[in-house]
């Protein structure tokens, strides 16, 4: 069973799955921004289309070779993410690399992308993409600490670093987002900043840094970002309902799971504004530094 | 097989229609004709659902949009801004004073027929041009993507010299445009 | 028997008087004199020393007087290590002037060269003597020559510094006198031994009065806080031979004749506040006041004054091992100090007021003596693997066994002072650009100059890496010192069997 | 005669054979230098065994050499860095001032730490440690730049810390009788209460003054930007780490003993805690690449000292993995900067830009080391970051977790600025004739990459004499508990295994990468970087399009009150004020002969007023 057929086999049926799932709630998310517009709005399967369509873009340019490598980077990243999130309970799914899901590698592994696709953004040479990667690293900066707290409070409450341990805990004591709602609370407001839905789509505020790091990537670079960024979206969306949703036994009720999950930043997104940068970091380091504190004294309690 | 005759058809096919089906424009908006994109996109008439969509850099875009007037100034950068597109792209000249002047036709210092400068794909009439034509605009150019005919980049590589010729009477020879290496 | 310890004081008396004559006859012969007569009273110091250290202390009785009456002289381990350190650092004194003071005129030469002869003659004097007004005469011969030392450049500054030590030296020796007359009054003797063996059966009352004056008088030679103003302009002042003479050989001659008070005189066991405290605040005030100088041989001056407090505050702990420390810090300062006022005032020969920032960038120009000068500032500062380490180490253990744990903070600390200022001098000299508008031209330095240098440097070296070639001696010194009764014993029986 | 003498015999002949050798011809001096540092690696890395062990007596004092298994780790990032440092110091150094000098006190402070390594008691400890600060004091001088100010600094803090340890010393020596660290930490019962806090406080004080703690960590900067970046590779790599060192000794073997004594060990955790991110803070901000990187090393070093101060046995490991992996990140990092400011003439982001292209391996070292630095995945700075963190969790340390993660997210900002500002963004005409660093500079460096790399798969390679460190401070074997050559436990039995990680990262890498070149590789061109979407804008090539210049203001402006307050500001007042006091006090010497009468007369009478208290 353990061969590395099989291996390879789950990688890529993963992969295919995270990215149908992520682009059709990309898709989703436009229609429903649409409708809450009173609009018609552009079919769900709209994003399939234009990726298609970047992917078969004739021409492309680069600016050198990190910028060619930036979204292999990126994509290194997301799929490094997926494989290490248990995407169903007890491995039902394909158990890729999610030996113990350890959640402090998670969390490198998740800053991993970003930063080399920084990297590839910083060699275009265009301003306008070196300031929205300053801007998505001081947000990075923000968001984390209440992120790190809501799950240092959960594994100090069950004592461990490990996803599938507390998937298995939720088997049996039921959702931690009730057993430990100030986590779940930190956790979400900190996902805001994560999905970079306005008001903190300060990275790539099209209207005044021109979409930001990737304004200089068109056609195969595009494609791949989206689809990275796509995959990512699904590895995020599932860690949250691991960690919090106590999982799921099938992929209806993961998908189920997962778009509500998802519809909190797209709805958040909808009615606010863009903030400015340290805007945003202040926010982060308000409510939701607060809800940290809480989560940790609650788990230090009970 | 993969450069078989049907085949590429078919390739070729599905690629048009996915063209087809999502236009992401670059909007030059320099002109008064800018007034009328706001309308396009948002509630009312909504391109949205036609897969039109704004894009912010050239880098993305595919469609170029003139909206109106060019005046001699902004002329090379639109141009440049063009170049910089990634194929395949369109343009798209929006207004009378990209056809023929409109009511700038004896202006010192805008260019009168915008095709002598850029391969324009499809001319949107009127002064203004509402949304409505607008959209019918971009029906026009969605047909001509998907029978291929939509084809002013190979135009514009093709006969370069006759465009920067052109470019050149208005600039003068002093502002030098950085070559255009296809 | 090489010779007798007399002749340590009489040959250089001699010497002084009969420089002139000489002069007369061949002029340079006044250089060359001095220089073999200091070599020869090393070598009989140094061999006197090895036979004491081998035999027994030597007791001399000059002109057949019995010791409670007569002067006598009193070789012991403890003395024959300091008259062979001052005889030596003499002899590299002489060694570096002698061309140092070829390019001035004949006279003052030959005054220089008396002048140190007296120096030299009466500090081994007041080491060697057992006869408290024998001291007293030897510390005003010293003070006279020290006063013309000072004033040798002809100038204002100089004369204005040997007036103030003049004052200073004066008032000290009146109160020395006081001192001498109360116990003379009281105990009917002169005789260190005699005094020591009855000062029990003296009035507690004169006795502290004694002590007291003894110290004032004493201090001014020992440098002690409130008495040492006359030292930064003297040191200053004098050529820089001479600074390395006083620091070499005056200090450490009243060191020790107050120690011999304390410890011998008014025989007094266990710590003595007294002498922590004079040490501790001697210490303070010079090295923070040397923090903030301009020039360097003041700087070195003030130096100086702080390590003095800081053999004091040895010293007063009065145990074996504070004595050991104090004797060994004794000889690295010897050793050091001349080293460092020698080189720097080769780096600041072309110059009259001697600013710091006039050696700016000198290593370039002058780097042997640079790094000299580096060395003597890092022994000093007591960084290893250099002699002022180990002496420093043993202070502080000295202090860690009294359980003088503020004592200990407060040196480190006052020397994290000493390390800045040292090192602002360093920096100055090695790492700035040298820059003809600020820094003085750079000065050729002679043969025999380099000669007394390197021997210094080589000293600081050795015992730096092997510090058990001084701790033997130094630990019998420190014995000897400690050891009242075999002190007396030794005088006065002396004086029993030549009664029968 | 014993290889330990022999290595320190070979150490000063080499020194003084470079230093008077060396005027004769400068190729005669580097090749004494290079030989003499590879003989000495080899004879220690092939002949020196912990066993042996040397006495000899000195001042009736008894010194013993030899070397523990816990010294061995750190020997090996001594003489390891020393070896490659070395060699890409002869051509880094060339054409600039006294190289004699340089070289043998190179030597000399390879030596001296090599001495603190093998001493057995702490007297020879001492005078190896001073020996160490005085010439490495002599190399932050070296280049004649802001003397009177950093090197005035750093010797401060050097003899601040060295006193406190020789009080130490002295107390332990007067009262114990021996200077054996072994016989000291045996009869550490045996003093009072005060002295059992005492002693170690000193101690500590001592060491952390190397290790840049947070209250004493101000002369970094200074002292690291100062010194030659070929030497402040060693500097920042190997010899802040023998602080280290003695902190380990002292909270493993000392602080265990003290009643409530691990009280010291959270007050130091915290410190490491605090100086990590200020630390990281103050790096985001510097526009110098030196100065960020000495501030990165005291946030680095900040980690160290936390995992030292938990002391769990994971925590130990992490700390002491940490130490190895940031002696090798942090010297490619510091030769990265010496290349460019060789090549350049410059080490200040807002100067030079886009040399990615024209120094490509430098580039690929600095990129590899940065990596490694801000921890992540699948390089060795990850795999002491993951012990850190599930050691603190093991440990209940729970606030300390997130003011460690707050520091090592902000670091990411450091990194990237470190890249970009030199290797990224505009490719300006000013810089079109930079060209790569010499192969005798970009080798080491290159190695120095690859090392991480190794380690980020193997860890074991590296976690085995750490392993065998720990067991000589009385740990148990952690071997097979905490760490296999290629996995790596926590607490709890949760792992990671490295290979198939490692693996999979580079075939996803490699396929998109191949992806990407492939598809519509003829219609794929490179453009230069002036020709972006500027709104049509076409820039000139001499005009400057580089956004360096308050590169992180948002940020910044997010953390304002934090960075209101600087502590060497505090130092500097102080110290002032001191002068101010005692430009005063020297007053006491009016140069007035009357005064100095007077005082005389007033010491008189003092003294006859208490004459009866005086004795």
């Amino acid at each position: 069973m353990e061969s590395v057929g099989y291996y390879i086999l789950g990688v890529i049926v993963t992969i295919i799955v995270a990215f149908m799932v992520g682009m059709t709630y990309m898709g989703l998310s436009r229609k429903i921004t649409a409708r809450v517009q009173n609009r018609k709005g552009p079919p769900f399967y709209q994003n399939f289309i234009d990726a298609f369509k970047l992917a078969s873009k004739e021409t492309a340019i680069h600016h050198g070779f990190m910028h060619h490598a930036g979204p292999a980077f990126l994509m290194v990243a997301s799929i490094m993410s997926v494989l290490i999130i248990p995407v169903l309970n007890d491995g039902k799914w394909f158990p890729n690399l999610n030996f113990d899901g350890d959640l402090i590698f998670l969390l490198y592994i998740m800053v991993f992308g970003p930063l080399g696709m920084a990297l590839g953004a910083g060699q275009t040479g265009n301003p306008n993409s070196a300031i929205g990667v300053t801007r998505g690293l001081s947000q990075m900066v923000g968001f984390e600490i209440p992120w790190v707290m809501a799950l240092v409070a959960l594994m100090m409450q069950y004592q461990t670093t490990s996803l599938v341990d507390l998937m298995a805990v939720q088997q049996t004591t039921g959702w931690l987002m009730f057993s430990s709602p100030f986590a779940f609370l930190a956790a979400v407001l900190a996902m805001l900043g994560m999905f970079r839905y306005s008001p903190f789509d300060i990275v790539g505020a099209p209207t005044e840094l021109a979409s930001g790091p990737v304004s200089e990537n068109g056609g195969k670079y595009l494609f791949t970002m989206m689809s990275s960024g796509s995959i990512f979206a699904f590895a995020k969306l599932t860690l949250y309902v691991d960690l919090f949703m106590g999982g799921a036994d099938n992929l209806i009720e993961l998908l189920i799971k997962t778009f509500t999950i998802y519809l909190i930043p797209m709805l958040y997104g909808m009615v606010s504004p863009r903030y400015r940068t340290e805007q945003a970091i202040r926010y982060f380091w308000g409510w939701p530094l607060f809800f940290g504190f809480l989560a940790l004294v609650h788990a230090m309690v009970f | 097989m993969i450069n078989d005759k049907n085949s590429q058809k078919i390739a070729d096919f599905i690629k048009n229609w996915a063209r087809k089906h999502s236009i992401w424009v670059l909007a030059y908006g320099t002109g008064c004709g800018a007034i009328e994109i706001p309308p396009t996109m948002t509630s009312r008439y909504d391109a949205e659902r036609l897969g039109v969509r704004g894009a912010a850099t050239p880098r993305q875009a595919d469609v170029l949009l003139i909206t109106g007037y060019l005046t001699t100034k902004t002329l090379k950068r639109v141009i440049r801004v063009y170049e910089q597109m990634q194929d395949p792209k369109y343009v798209i000249g929006f207004g009378s004073c990209t056809i023929n002047g409109g009511m700038y036709y004896d202006s010192y210092n805008t260019i009168k027929v915008l095709d002598k400068y850029l391969p324009v794909d499809v001319y949107i009439n009127g002064c203004m041009p509402r949304p409505e034509a607008v959209l019918a605009g971009f029906g026009k150019l969605q047909q001509l993507i998907a029978e291929g005919k939509a084809n002013g980049a190979q135009k514009y590589k093709d006969d370069h010299e006759y465009y920067r010729g052109n470019l050149r009477k208005i600039i003068g020879n002093k502002y030098e445009m950085p070559l255009y290496n296809w | 028997m090489v010779g007798s310890p007399v002749l340590l004081i009489a040959i250089p008396l001699l010497a002084a008087f009969l420089i002139p004559l000489f002069g007369m006859v061949w002029k340079e012969s006044v250089r060359i004199v001095p220089g073999l007569v200091l070599a020869y009273l090393t070598y009989l110091s140094a061999s006197l020393y090895i036979e004491v250290i081998n035999t027994d202390t030597i007791v001399e009785i000059i002109a057949g007087w019995r010791p409670p009456w007569g002067i006598n002289l009193v070789f012991s381990p403890l003395t024959g290590f300091l008259t062979t350190i001052m005889t030596f650092m003499g002899f590299i004194v002489w060694l570096y002037s002698y061309r140092f003071k070829r390019n001035v005129e004949f006279e003052a030469a030959k005054k220089y060269f008396i002048f140190l002869m007296l120096l030299v003659a009466g500090s081994v004097g007041i080491v060697i003597t057992g006869d408290i007004f024998n001291q007293f005469v030897f510390i005003e011969i010293v003070g006279i020559s020290a006063y013309a030392l000072t004033a040798f450049y002809t100038g204002r500054d100089s004369a204005e510094a040997a007036f103030k030590y003049l004052i200073m030296g004066s008032l000290s020796a009146s109160a020395l006198l006081i001192a001498i007359i109360i116990i003379y009054s009281q105990l009917g003797t002169l005789n260190m031994a005699e005094i020591a063996a009855n000062i029990d059966n003296m009035n507690p009352y004169y006795r502290i009065i004694a002590m007291i004056f003894f110290i004032i008088g004493i201090g001014v030679e020992a440098e002690i806080f409130p008495l040492n103003g006359w030292a930064p302009d003297a040191y200053t002042e004098a050529p820089g031979p001479v600074g390395g003479a006083f620091s070499g050989i005056v200090a450490k001659a009243g060191i020790y004749a107050m120690v011999r008070m304390m410890f011998t005189l008014f025989d007094i066991a266990g710590p003595m506040k007294i002498l922590i405290v004079i040490g501790l605040i001697t210490l303070i005030v010079a090295e923070t006041s040397a923090l903030r100088q301009e020039k360097l041989k003041r700087m070195l001056a003030y130096s100086s004054i702080g390590q003095m407090g800081l053999v004091l505050v040895a010293f007063g702990m009065g145990t074996k091992a504070g004595v050991f420390a104090a004797l060994f810090l004794m000889l690295n300062h010897a050793i050091t100090k001349p080293m460092l006022f020698l080189s720097g005032s080769f780096l600041t020969f072309n110059t009259t007021e001697k600013y710091i920032k006039q050696i700016t960038g000198m290593a370039k120009k002058m780097p042997v003596v640079s790094i000299i000068f580096v060395l003597g500032a890092l022994a000093i500062t007591g960084f290893p693997p250099f002699s002022g380490f180990w002496s420093k180490m043993a202070f502080l253990s000295a202090a860690a066994d009294e359980n003088l744990l503020f004592i200990m903070a407060t040196i480190l600390i006052i020397s994290i002072f000493e390390v800045v200022y040292y090192f602002r001098v360093i920096n100055r000299l090695f790492f700035f650009e040298y820059d003809d508008k600020i820094s003085v031209e750079p000065h050729k330095p002679g043969f025999n100059g380099m000669i007394a240098l390197f021997v210094l440097a080589f000293i600081v070296l050795m015992i730096g890496f092997y510090p058990s070639s001084v701790t033997g001696f130094i630990d019998l010194a420190a014995d000897d010192l400690l050891n009242t009764h075999q002190y007396i014993d030794k005088v006065l029986q002396l004086g029993q069997t030549i009664i029968q | 005669m014993e290889t330990i003498l022999t290595i320190f015999i070979i150490f000063i002949a080499g020194a003084t054979g470079t230093y008077f050798l060396g005027k004769l011809s400068g190729i005669l001096r580097s090749v004494i230098f290079i030989t003499t540092l590879l003989v000495t690696s080899w004879l220690f890395f092939t002949a020196v065994s912990p066993d042996v062990i040397i006495e000899f007596e000195i001042m009736g004092i008894l010194m013993s050499w030899g070397l523990t298994p816990l010294a061995y780790v750190f020997a090996i990032i001594v003489f390891g860095l020393a070896i490659i440092i070395g060699i890409y110091a002869i051509k880094a150094m060339e054409g600039q001032r006294s190289l004699n000098f340089f070289f043998a006190n190179f030597l000399l402070s390879v030596m001296a730490m090599f001495g603190i390594l093998i001493s057995n008691d702490l007297i020879s400890f001492f005078i190896f440690w001073e020996i160490m600060s005085w010439s490495s004091y002599f190399m932050v001088v070296l280049n004649h730049k802001d003397v009177q100010r950093s090197g005035i600094t750093y010797i401060i803090f050097c003899v601040i810390g060295a006193y406190a340890m020789m009080m130490a010393i002295m107390i332990i020596y007067s009262y114990s009788g021996s200077v054996m660290i072994g016989d000291f930490i045996s009869n550490f019962h045996a003093f009072s209460l005060g002295m059992k806090w005492l002693l170690p406080i000193l101690l500590l004080i001592g060491f952390a003054s190397k290790a840049a703690l947070m209250p004493l960590h101000v002369w970094a900067p200074g002292a690291y930007s100062n010194s030659p970046m070929s030497y402040t590779a060693l500097f920042s790599g190997a010899l802040s780490k023998m602080g280290v060192y003695g902190m380990v000794i002292v909270m493993i073997m000392i602080v265990q003993q003290i009643p409530d004594g691990y009280w010291i060990k959270e007050v130091i955790a915290w410190l490491g805690g605090i100086t990590s991110a200020i630390g990281t803070l103050w790096a985001i901000k510097q526009d110098d690449a030196k100065r960020m990187l000495a501030y990165s090393s005291v946030a680095q070093l900040g980690y160290i000292i936390v995992g030292v101060a938990i002391g769990t046995p994971l925590a130990m490991m992490s700390g002491l993995f940490l130490a190895v992996m940031h002696g090798i990140f942090k010297s490619t990092l510091f030769m990265v900067v010496g290349a460019i400011e060789r090549q350049t003439g410059t080490s200040n982001f807002t100067e030079v830009t886009g040399l990615i292209r024209k120094m490509p391996w430098t580039f690929l070292a600095a990129l590899m080391s940065i990596i490694a630095l801000a921890g992540i995945p699948p390089l060795g700075g990850f795999i002491g970051k993951w012990m850190l963190y599930e050691s603190l969790m093991g440990s209940n340390h729970y606030l300390l977790i997130i003011v460690i993660f707050f520091s090592s997210t902000a670091a990411f900002l450091y990194c990237y600025k470190f890249l970009f500002g030199f290797f990224l963004g505009q490719e300006e005409k000013e810089w079109s004739h930079v060209k790569e660093a010499p192969a005798m500079m970009v080798v080491p460096m290159i190695i120095m990459a690859i090392l991480t790399f190794v380690l980020g798969v193997f860890p074991g390679l590296i976690l085995k004499p750490i392993n065998d460190g720990m067991q000589f401070l009385g740990y148990v074997s952690t071997d097979n508990r905490f760490w296999e050559m290629s996995t790596i436990f926590n607490d709890w039995g949760n792992q990671v295994v490295m290979e198939p990680i490692v693996y999979t990262i580079f075939a996803i890498f490699l396929f998109f990468l191949i992806f990407l070149t492939l598809k519509g590789y003829k219609n794929t061109r490179y453009v230069t970087t002036k020709d972006i979407s500027s709104s049509g804008e076409i820039p000139r090539e001499d005009e400057n399009l580089t956004f360096i210049t308050g590169f992180m203001q948002p940020f910044f402006r997010a953390v304002a009150p934090v960075m209101k307050r600087q502590i060497d500001k505090y130092y500097t007042s102080f110290g002032k004020g001191l002068e101010a006091l005692f430009d005063f006090t020297r007053r006491i010497y009016t140069g007035n002969g009357q005064t100095y009468a007077l005082y005389f007369v007033i010491f008189v009478i003092l003294l006859l007023m208490f004459r009866d208290s005086l004795f």
